[in-house]
């Protein structure tokens, strides 16, 4: 039994539905998830009681709107506490989790919002591919042609190349959180699909198919946190965060001296299994960084899931699948679910919050204790990687 | 001549219009970095002199790109790759010039100056490619 | 004598010049900021002592570059470890400075650097205008043609009917201010200027003309901030932050009580004076936001300088001019030693740094033994206010 | 009509193209809305309802802009300034039909519909401005 010490803990979570949501600014979606999480916990005062905000937000371009951190605040009634945005492409509310746990554990701020959105859909894809590229290397990475998924599409390769990881197994990813995502109201996508609806699609960057890209999504979450003394004075059923772990690696993919594995992950997970006094294997359950299939089989190895170059056999034998030895990505993960790229960060923490309070419905993992999520940016310059434990 | 060029990255492709691939070499503790940095970091020198490298190496990894940025479409699909240059250093770029069934993790490949640029405004800066 | 605890302590300070960086990356103006805070503080080991870096970068379009808080970590040597990237328009650094007391208070990064950045002069005044336009509400301001310095005429106007502030009140902040840049070798702008040539400039938005702007500039700031019991082991001189204040308003300029004052600047200043134990006569030099000259006589006011509407009438007496009661902006400000919005927070941060220890060389401001620093976001739905103390 | 339009900038835009300004009032603590918002930051509530208001007020202060962002330049100098309804609320927008002179701060502005619209992509809104 898991008996770490919590650093903070959530008292309170709130999500939009994944999807597309048109004529809604960015703004109207993050205060709809701020509605669910006050409404969620009635003896909080969001006024009184909330003294700052960090909130993820990837891009400016799409209303051409930046300056999110006081948008938001003022949007979700809370004009006046200090509000800040934090950017680290798709890992940008990650980091907002993080920054908010040194705010509360500072003193400072007994009380944090922490959140994130991104409302891409009323944008074409072109201008959608071209936002996001923003995240990797300008001078050797985009400024050579070299896309979002094609980063990960050369990952792809030296990992099947150095393990004989096959494309059959990286779509099983998707196969897998599409099952999920079906059990998830709030999931963008809720059908089931295929191995053959994967191997059938079109490339997008070789190895990596249209079924292997995460969604274009709209979408909002948000957790409060508050010193873990003072929890209980809020809700019967709070959920503690024990660890937490962020990194950085070189913004160029080339410049790393390995191409399979993530430092960032690797070095972030170090840290938050120590702080935690967890081991891997006593992790109950995942929300990984899928944007692209292949990705969440590198971060199986990355932390501590399998050994390396077995990422592939994990998921093709079905152990992270709910059901199995270690879910991951109950919610639809980025993949099912959708990827409103600021959003997701808290979006895991949120699935982390109902699955240990056994709100999880019909994707609930039976007597899960420790939980972990894992959101990186662009081709994993940044990684954050935080720990959970069930209220004991 | 008597200034030395700036050691960054706009001057690494100033260099590659004239035909040269450079890098730099840090005087205190020797690492090369290519691209070039105005900070050693490895250990926080600001000094550092010029040195021709081959652009022979090996291929790392690669992709194919079929969906392509706006300003790439025309070439779609095209590879891109990660090559391991001689003196050990890595860089990305486009790989022309071979069919795509005879691309292999391991090939050798040469840097190629200046042959696949596409107009654009900012920054004004040559592109470079890999060849068989 | 005030004796406020520390918060935190600046053990080094770095900043490139200020002005046109023609040929130089974001990444590359921000290492030659940390080159020099590194340099200036020979017992750091940059490596092994710095655990996290906060960095202020406003926009991803200049370079189409965001994801910067890794960049940067990586381009000045210190890939591996947590950085992050805060955005809150023209006080996106004032917001990492603030992150980073978090950080160090909360117990989890013993030494971190904080900074920011912004590379503006290759791109044309149009482009420039649009990105910055991006912190202001879209909706209702960016929508309706009101521009950046149209923000602050509205307020100029309002203040100007209210209290008979005059358009030559404003100009003298200007005078002021090019006065304090011709003494700071890193000042974009070094020369002075006559009210004449102020009140000649062609309007931009009535009533601020053009040399009520201040500049596009391209330049980086950090500073490295630690544990009070850790500062002397690195340096003889800290300076220490005894105070920290950070607020919110709404987005929108039209959804404010008053348009005369900046909430979020009276807030800021009074957590941060009630933290540092101050009160406002017992500041002695000041770095506030003068993104264009008016805001520095709101700013005035709003921290206690002087009373409601009098800020015209304290510019006027010479008050806050080198020599003066409470010199303001000796650096030169933005409007002088120019805005490069990112870098401007650290930047004010580091003038501090250089009058507390006594190496402002020819705009030193003698005996000071407690400074302040505001800056703002947009049009004020953020600032962030700091005080400093000598080391005694 | 039985379902209540979307509490939303956009649908407060799509009512100014039917000739209407709309707020929303919160059902649980009264406060006035404009532009509407999702969640009422004064008592938190969700539930609102639509209240049309008058066009009419008195301008707070103003601005000639002179230095236009590019798709505002071929109106510039024009006059922006922020007008106090009757009910109290504020709303921004450009002034129109008045010589620069003639603007004082306390005179009376009404809010015209969708006269000085300028082409553009994202967000397809009408543009009111305000006359004397
Ligand atoms: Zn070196
Ligand atoms: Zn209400």
């Amino acid at each position: 039994m898991v008996n770490a010490k919590p650093l903070v803990s959530i008292i309170s979570a709130g999500m939009s539905k994944f999807g597309k949501h048109d004529g809604l600014l960015t703004r109207e979606l993050f205060a709809i998830a701020a509605a669910e999480a006050f409404s969620r916990c009635p003896k909080l005062q969001p006024k009184q009681d909330i003294k700052a905000m960090f909130i993820g937000h990837m891009g400016e371009a799409y209303e051409h709107q930046g300056h999110t951190g006081s948008t938001l605040a003022d949007w979700a009634g809370l004009a006046g506490i200090p509000a800040t945005r934090t950017e680290a492409a798709c890992g940008s509310s990650g980091v907002a989790l993080r920054s908010g746990i040194y705010a509360v554990l500072s003193g400072l701020a007994d009380m944090v919002i922490v959140g994130g959105v991104e409302k891409m859909t009323h944008r074409t894809t072109a201008e959608v591919t071209e936002y996001l590229a923003m995240a990797s290397d300008y001078p050797f990475e985009q400024f050579h042609g070299i896309t979002f998924p094609g980063l990960f599409a050369l990952m792809a390769n030296a990992h099947m190349h150095a393990y004989g990881t096959t494309e059959e197994q990286i779509g099983m990813v998707a196969v897998k959180n599409h099952y999920h995502g079906s059990l998830n109201p709030k999931a963008h996508m809720q059908k089931e699909i295929t191995l053959q609806n994967v191997m059938g699609s079109k490339y997008v960057a070789w190895p990596l198919k249209l079924y292997d890209c995460s969604l274009i999504t709209d979408g909002a979450s948000c957790i409060i946190i508050t010193k873990p003394e003072l929890a209980k004075k809020y809700t019967d059923q709070p959920v503690h965060i024990v660890g937490t772990g962020q990194a950085s690696d070189t913004i160029g993919l080339y410049e790393r001296k390995t191409l399979t594995s993530l430092q960032s992950t690797k070095l972030a997970a170090k840290t938050a299994y120590e702080m935690a006094g967890v081991t891997p294997d006593q992790i109950n359950l995942a929300e990984v960084h899928d944007c692209f299939t292949f990705a969440e089989i590198m971060h199986y190895e990355d932390l501590g899931f399998c050994k390396e170059g077995e990422g592939g056999k994990l998921v093709e034998r079905g152990e992270t699948r709910l059901g199995g030895h270690i879910p991951v990505n109950t919610s639809g993960g980025l993949k099912s679910k959708g990827h409103p790229v600021g959003a997701t960060g808290t979006a895991q923490a949120y699935e982390m919050y109902l699955q240990l309070t056994d709100q999880a419905e019909k994707r609930q993992v039976k007597d899960a204790q420790i939980g972990l999520t894992q959101n990186i940016g662009g081709s994993g310059a940044t990684a954050a990687v935080h720990i959970y434990r069930r209220d004991q | 001549m008597s200034t030395v060029e700036p050691f960054t990255i706009e001057q690494f492709y100033k260099f590659l219009q004239q035909g040269k691939l450079m890098a730099s070499k840090c005087q205190k503790c020797g690492k090369i970095h290519l691209p070039p940095r105005p900070l050693c970091d490895n250990c926080y020198s600001q000094q550092f002199s010029w040195i021709q490298v081959s652009g022979k190496g090996k291929l790392v990894t690669y992709t194919i790109i079929n969906v392509a940025p706006a300003q790439f479409q025309a070439l779609a699909p095209y590879a891109v790759g990660i090559v391991e240059l001689e003196n050990g250093q890595k860089i990305p770029g486009m790989i022309q010039d071979i069919a795509r069934e005879q691309l292999k993790i391991g090939m050798a490949l040469t840097l190629d100056f200046g042959t696949c640029s596409a107009p654009q405004q900012w920054p004004a800066w040559p592109r470079y490619c890999f060849k068989p």
